[in-house]
């Protein structure tokens, strides 16, 4: 169908995009082209500016500097109506839906189908979203209301809706995260027919083996630039790390050795009614515990509920071998546990307030004079001290945490709960959206903190990062604990398949 | 979700059943015809400005200056119909619409466009409009026999024996539900209440459907201003005082999230429904007209405490879909 | 753009602005005798021709000034607050139509510390806040004539009911007092009082609960709304639900605003003083009082213009006639004047 | 772009941070109050002889007194990203109270506390239901507006209290030295005891942190919950100890006592600088706008001019307020980027 000069030239081609918020440059110069029936890969740590190159050209973020062509025109992209008008659609990492709406509306959402009269063709709509739906092979209602559906499902939905569009140019970011294997192989093919449809695809992805199985090409950012890009067929594993990171893998994980204490944190068989069941694990002293999962495992459930952030209907939760009281936050950081929530900019730091007012939060009150009035030396000095300790990068404490680069973010956030002394940290996700430095330098901090004698659990989605510094892994799968490994069983493929919820479908038809 | 809100508008309708019949045991006049017209004229405005107050809700939005811009519409007409009591109501309708969208539309330029929130901005136009009517009429009053006959006629004439004020209400009603159901623009709302972030990602521009939203609100309560002055024969600077307060009230009774994204014509219109059959039972039934205000009060907590487990968040879905369906995919 | 200034330097400019002014301000004080009619609320039309009444009795007064103001709406609060800065503006006397006896009592005896003249007139201040009170008319007469009124339109005989302004109203409820007694009378023992109900004089009020009691009392053959509000709207609640010719409206009300009900048949006959001499006189009283021309101590008499003299009885209140009593034949020639 | 570098020597602070902190807002929202103050107080001495009159300046803080106490305590709801609509009816529902208690003999010192009991339980009950429920706080006080005031009218109906001890009267009425209303007075103090509270302690901290993002500060161990009952008890409190102040002034207790007031105080607040979707505000800041209110209304008041022009006045300046700066950044942003653009053009 498409003659050798269309092929050659890119359906959508970014040149020297720029994008800053407030003093942290997101992206810096990037280039990016798409060619039809093409699968490209673009790759980079987290941070690398890749969700920003997607909101860019979704018409979500408008770029500072920096020209986008459509089949070699330029264009200028508003909104996402305009995305949409030139054949750009896509799924994006986070899940944005409409809870109270039904999946049909959910897809349609934005452009709603209009009968001759110009009123809305509702029984189309849920005709052409159950057909959507059946070409997914979901077995999802068109006309359940989305707060019914579980992560899984609703990323299908979300696939849905890009598939609702006639486009041109397909971008899925991270598409997999929450889905299965066999979800996995179902959006392979789909993603074949669009190929095969003359659709440009750009896929991003963190897992290698998804990129070798699916792309052409790939693309390279690291911290906002533009490191290069090339045929898939022409590189290897190693080669795509090198250009990721820029530096080799194993100077990432600087895992202590730390003799393994008491048991301090033990839960058993904790519950509620509709997001885990049956969770049992033991913390010891000096232990880094790793939780695997898919997204929507009901990993930071769990971690939330401990917290007490959650309602638990059953279980018990003992720390030091003393029954633990968890009905608030409070009562719980008094335990010494502390938490690093996932979510950093809504729940872990109060952006318009200053860095050093961050780092006191949980401590003005130890540190307030009679426990009332404000101690402002005390409290810069706190600041100060874990400003160096984290060496957090910032003109002054006063400065608003909002300025701050979300590597500095995050460390804020970390500092904010040693400054009480914990006994069990857990960090969720702790090197989220963070650049590479940043991140070598928690991992570097995870290492100071079990050396220190605390007991850490991370709960990370990137496998590298968590057999890097786990001494053990726990995996979850739909709000079940499914496999617990020591660090001598690490094995990637073993925690994947019970993550994807192999091993356990293994373990039914057993039984 | 549907479900549950159907659930719910049925509850209230029992229960407004449920209070007409205990109306009716007290005093079976308040079910005569006469009662039930009054019951419907008086709910007509109090129905069309609840619809229009939920647009505002339903995109996290209050509007408290429904009430002023109904007073200060009210009046303009009423003052030009003095000046020229043979003006056509057809004109007078005209006049009252677009002095109320320019009302609102300033509410909605503040809020879409200049970006203050809609609670602040008709704060002050409320004060700012209803200060207006007193500069306007110099505090005066317009009475009866100074307006037109045709511009006071008009809302209370009958057509198929209801007052055309009701079919004006109905028709009101029948576009806001068309509009919320059947037209994108309306359903948008919905999205952009529900979740605003979400809501930019499919491409759904927050600023013109608010201003939208505010023009709408402003286009209603100017024709209710018009309504609301011919129907009681007088215009006064505190026409309609507090009667924002009404509107929220019957959204709130009927259902409607303040959190945004959440509410149905039908609910909302049961909401009004209700507190017109309060205020206008009261005194049939004998109780002491000082016992209104605690009432409608009451009713308003009673009303947020039971909606409040529906507006709650509920925990992500993790579990049941293991109990249901183990993998999507497997059998294939 | 931003403004960059320091607190101190602004205080101290403040201060310094403040003391040069003190000293020019406090010698610039007129001569002229001030009066100010605090009325119930802007915008009433009875009040408008009170400060017509005032206006007339300023002209035959050498010297004296008018302030005509009062709240926007009807309450105690806005009162206070405008005699407080009528306090401030040094008046020579203030007249006031109360909207709570008790509540403006303080403020007005702070005036009357001050140095003020305090009277009332039309809803009268409490005797401790007040040199003396100028009623319309004496209470009796005016409820009495009410009760007449009805008696007249209906032949002495049916149900009755009363819609008054709010709970509050001084006047109105001492009326409705008035109207009990008498009831009470064997001559109206075929009167039926039936319901007392309160429209807080605003009009949409007033008609639903003259709606109601068309509703709880399907007998019901007169309203007597002692309100001008009330009136209008019990009497467009009769004309809009069809009942012209069954339930007859009548009380207290303003032939300019009544005129049409009267000849659409809803009202038959109603009463009022009249408010441009009420307001003459109050004024004319006042400037009289306020440059020692009068005590207007009890049992003593003022001069008052082309409306004679007031006698004030023991109690420190004065009265004027019986109200008048308007129906098809005069309420046109007086619905051109107020 | 950035590489992990040791962080720079840490250079100390010459002031406290929190000096640093209300100079840097002095310089933007309470400077421009003043200025708006001097102004209006400015065109009140040119329009009125009778403004700068020690006697009567002092006279005039009566007007807004007992509204000033209610903006302290709004403006910690509002910090803390709610709203409080019932502040006008626990004034009704406290003055019927406090006027039930003096009919029946109860002397002075009982009807200040019992005043501020009855304002502290509709404050309490209020941040009850909002908390238990968690129901949006501007609905439950929509409510509790109507009931509040509608208990005083099943209470008192077309009655009034009017009789008061005479003691009593002295804390609205009376004065220091015959020129200080006692009324300033307390005004004063409590806006001193809320300066320190808000800016100086531990809980108003924890009250920004809410304002700011209630969610994290959740994580951070702020029982959330407990300071929104707080602020709501805090409020009623404060509602009470206004209507014992208006009862005392007025002398007479009627259930429509300070109507609309609610909408006056929430006005000043944001006036004040007080952000209405939370996070931000000053007591200063809306003292100072209380000053200006009360001298505008003061002002306009010496001229004669109808109450409600003022109410236009309110409304306009409350909008203006808040639009100039936004509109300000914007077009200096627009500036900004054309001026960018220009030279490599």
């Amino acid at each position: 169908m498409t003659s050798q000069s269309e092929t050659d030239r890119p359906i959508l081609s970014l040149q020297g995009i720029k994008k800053h918020f407030g003093g942290v440059k997101a992206l810096d110069g990037v280039d990016l082209d798409l060619y039809p029936g093409e699968v490209v890969a673009l790759i980079g740590e987290n941070g690398a500016g890749k969700s920003t190159a997607v909101k860019i050209m979704t018409g979500i973020y408008r770029p500072d500097a920096g020209r986008i062509f459509v089949a070699g025109e330029e264009v200028e992209v508003h909104d996402t109506r305009d995305a949409w008008r030139h054949g750009i659609t896509a799924v994006h990492q986070e899940t944005v839906m409409f809870e109270d709406l039904s999946v049909a509306e959910n897809i349609f959402m934005g452009h709603l189908e209009r009968r001759a009269g110009g009123f809305l063709d509702w029984k189309g709509m849920r005709r052409r979203a159950a057909e959507i739906l059946r070409e997914l092979e979901s077995d999802i209602d068109a006309d359940a209301a989305m707060n019914t559906l579980s992560v899984a499902q609703k990323h299908m939905v979300e696939i849905a809706r890009a598939l609702s569009h006639d486009s041109r140019v397909m971008i899925l970011d991270e598409p997999t995260a929450a889905l299965s294997q066999a979800e996995i192989h179902e959006l392979y093919g789909i993603i074949r027919r669009w190929q095969a449809q003359g659709k440009a695809i750009l896929y991003i992805s963190h897992k290698f083996d998804e990129i070798f199985a699916i792309a052409d090409r790939w693309t390279c950012f690291r911290d906002g630039a533009w490191v290069g890009q090339g045929r898939i067929a022409d590189v290897t594993e190693d080669d795509l790390v090198r250009l990721m990171v820029g530096r080799s893998v194993a100077q990432l994980f600087p895992k202590p050795e730390v003799t393994i204490g008491e048991a301090v944190l033990e839960i058993s068989g904790l519950g509620n009614a509709r997001e885990f069941d049956g969770i049992s694990f033991t913390l010891h002293k000096g232990e880094v515990l790793g939780f695997y999962g898919l997204v929507g495992a009901g990993r930071t459930e769990v971690m939330e509920a401990i917290f007490g952030l959650k309602p638990i209907d059953r279980g018990e939760m003992r720390m030091n071998g003393k029954p633990m009281p968890h009905g608030s936050p409070r009562e719980v950081i008094d335990q010494g546990i502390v938490y690093v929530p996932e979510d950093r900019q809504h729940a872990g730091v109060i952006l318009p307030m200053s860095i050093r007012d961050n780092l006191t939060l949980p401590l003005t009150r130890a540190l307030a004079k009679n426990g009332v009035f404000l101690n402002d030396r005390a409290e810069q000095a706190v600041g100060n001290r874990f400003r160096e300790r984290l060496s957090i990068k910032c003109a002054s404490l006063d400065q608003k945490v909002s300025e701050l680069s979300g590597g500095n973010q995050q460390k804020v956030v970390i500092g904010k709960w040693l400054a009480t002394h914990p006994g069990v940290i857990i960090l969720d996700e702790p090197t989220k959206g963070i650049d590479v430095g940043s991140k070598s330098a928690v991992h570097a901090f995870i290492a100071e903190l079990v050396r220190d004698g605390l007991s850490v659990i991370m709960v990370s989605s990137e496998l590298p990062e968590l057999m890097g510094m786990s001494d053990r892994i726990i995996v979850m799968h739909q709000g079940h604990t499914v496999r617990e490994l020591a660090r001598a069983d690490f094995d990637a493929e073993t925690i994947v398949a019970a993550a994807t919820g192999l091993g356990r479908l293994q373990e039914k038809r057993h039984a | 979700m549907r479900k549950l809100l159907r659930a719910r508008e049925a509850a209230l309708a029992l229960i407004i059943a449920g209070l007409v019949g205990l109306i009716t045991l007290r005093a079976p006049v308040f079910l005569s015809m006469g009662s039930l017209d009054t019951i419907v004229t008086d709910g007509a405005i109090l129905s069309m400005m609840a619809l229009v107050q939920m647009l505002a809700i339903l995109t996290r939005g209050i509007d408290l200056s429904v009430s002023a811009n109904m007073a200060l519409t009210g009046m303009v007409v009423a003052l030009l119909s003095r000046a020229h009591p043979d003006m056509a109501v057809g004109l007078t309708m005209a006049l009252a619409l677009g002095l109320g969208l320019l009302l609102g539309a300033i509410n909605g330029v503040l809020i879409a466009y200049v970006r203050i929130p809609p609670i602040v901005v008709t704060l002050g136009t409320m004060s700012v409009f209803r200060g207006l009517v007193f500069q306007v009429s110099g505090g005066a009053w317009v009475n009866a026999h100074e307006m037109g006959p045709g511009f006071i006629g008009f809302p209370t004439a009958r057509l198929f024996g209801l007052t055309s004020i009701v079919w004006i209400a109905a028709l009101v009603i029948l576009i806001g539900w068309a509009f919320l159901a059947h037209v994108r623009k309306g359903r948008e709302l919905y999205a952009l209440g529900g979740n605003p972030v979400a809501a930019r990602y499919v491409g759904i521009d927050d600023t013109h459907n608010l201003m939208l939203v505010y023009a709408i609100i402003g286009l209603v309560a100017g024709l209710c201003g018009y309504l609301w002055v011919a129907r009681y024969a007088v215009a006064y600077t505190e026409i309609a005082l507090g009667f924002e307060l009404n509107t929220v009230a019957a959204c709130v009774i009927g259902g409607v999230g303040m959190a945004g994204g959440r509410g149905s014509v039908l609910g909302c219109l049961l909401g009004a429904l209700f507190l017109v059959i309060i205020f206008n039972a009261l005194p049939i039934i004998d109780v002491s007209p000082f016992w209104q205000q605690a009432i409608s009060g009451f009713v308003i907590l009673a009303a947020v405490i039971l909606n409040s487990r529906g507006d709650r968040p509920l925990g992500k879905l993790i579990l049941r879909r293991t109990e249901a369906a183990p993998v999507a995919g497997a059998a294939s | 753009m931003s403004v960059k200034l320091h607190f101190g330097k602004l205080a101290a400019a403040t201060i310094l602005a403040a003391a040069s002014v003190l000293g020019a301000s406090l010698a610039a004080r007129a001569d002229d005798v001030r009066i100010a009619m605090v009325v119930k609320n802007l915008g009433n039309g009875f009040f408008d021709a009170a400060h017509e009444g005032g206006e007339e009795a300023i002209k035959a007064l050498p010297g004296a000034k008018l302030i005509y103001t009062g709240p926007t709406t009807p309450t105690a609060e806005g009162q206070i607050d405008i005699i407080n800065s009528l306090i401030a503006q040094n008046v020579n006397a203030i007249v006031i139509s109360a909207n709570d006896p008790d509540a403006l009592v303080p403020v007005a005896k702070k005036a009357m510390a001050r140095g003020i003249t305090v009277m009332s007139f039309d809803a009268g201040v409490a005797p401790a806040g007040r040199v003396f009170q100028l009623n319309p008319s004496k209470a009796d007469l005016i409820g009495r004539k009410q009760i007449e009124m009805a008696a007249k339109t209906l032949g002495g005989k049916g149900e009755i009911a009363i819609l008054s302004a709010t709970a509050q109203a001084t006047n109105q409820n001492i009326w409705i007092a008035e109207m009990k007694k008498v009831l009470a009378e064997p001559a109206y023992k075929d009167l039926k009082l039936v319901d007392v109900v309160y429209g807080d004089d605003q009009s949409d009020k007033s008609y639903r609960e003259a709606i109601g009691l068309f509703r709880k009392h399907p007998d019901l053959k007169a309203i007597i709304a002692p309100t001008t509000v009330g009136i209008t709207a019990s009497a467009k609640a009769v004309t809009d639900q069809k009942l012209v010719g069954k339930v007859f409206v009548t009380g207290l009300g303003l032939p300019s605003e009544m005129a049409g009900h009267v000849h659409s048949g809803a009202v038959d006959t109603f009463a009022i003083w009249n408010p441009i001499d009420l307001g003459y006189t109050a004024t004319y009283a006042a400037f009289q009082l306020a440059t020692k021309k009068a005590t207007g101590a009890p049992n003593s008499t003022i001069e008052v213009g082309r409306m004679k003299s007031i006698a004030i009885d023991a109690s420190g209140e004065a009265a004027m006639s019986e109200p008048y009593v308007f129906d098809k034949t005069n309420v046109d020639k007086f619905a051109k004047i107020f | 772009m950035t590489l992990t570098h040791p962080s720079r020597p840490v250079r100390p602070m010459p002031k406290s941070a929190f000096e640093t902190r209300l100079l840097a807002l002095a310089a933007r929202w309470e400077t421009a109050l003043v200025v708006i103050l001097v102004v209006i107080c400015g065109l009140n001495t040119a329009a009125s002889p009778y403004f700068l009159d020690l006697h009567n300046l002092f006279d005039s803080t009566q007007i807004f007194s007992e509204k000033g106490l209610l903006v302290l305590s709004m403006t910690l709801i509002v910090i803390t990203g709610d709203i409080d609509l019932s502040v006008a009816s626990i004034i009704a529902l406290t003055g019927t109270f406090v006027g039930f208690l003096a009919l029946h003999g109860v002397a002075t010192p009982w009807l200040v506390v019992g005043g501020i009991a009855v304002g502290t339980a509709c404050g309490a009950f209020n941040g009850g239901v909002i908390v238990r429920f968690q129901v949006p706080a501007i609905v439950v006080t929509i409510g509790t507006m109507s009931l509040f005031r509608g208990i005083s009218y099943i209470v008192l109906g077309d009655q009034a209290y009017t009789r008061f001890p005479e003691s009593f009267a002295e804390l609205g009425q009376g004065t220091l030295g015959g020129y200080v209303p006692w009324e300033f007075l307390i005004y004063l103090a409590m806006a001193a005891v809320f300066a320190v509270f808000l800016h100086r302690t531990v809980f108003g901290r924890d009250l920004f942190a809410i304002g700011n993002n209630a969610q994290a500060a959740r994580y951070s161990g702020i029982r959330v919950q407990n300071y929104r009952f707080l602020v709501f008890t805090l409020s009623g409190a404060m509602a009470g100890l206004a209507a014992v102040l208006f009862t005392s002034r007025v002398g007479a207790v009627r259930p429509n006592m300070a109507q609309g007031w609610e909408l006056e105080v929430v006005a000043t607040a944001v006036l004040g600088g007080v952000a209405i979707m939370g996070g931000s505000g000053t007591i200063p800041g809306v003292v100072l706008a209380t000053f200006v209110f009360g001298m505008l209304s003061f002002g306009l008041g010496l001229i004669n001019v109808p109450g409600i022009i003022m109410s236009i006045v309110t409304g306009t300046l409350l909008i203006a307020a808040i639009a100039t700066p936004i509109v300000v950044r914007r077009l200096r942003l627009a500036l900004e980027r054309r001026r960018e653009g220009n030279p490599r053009g």
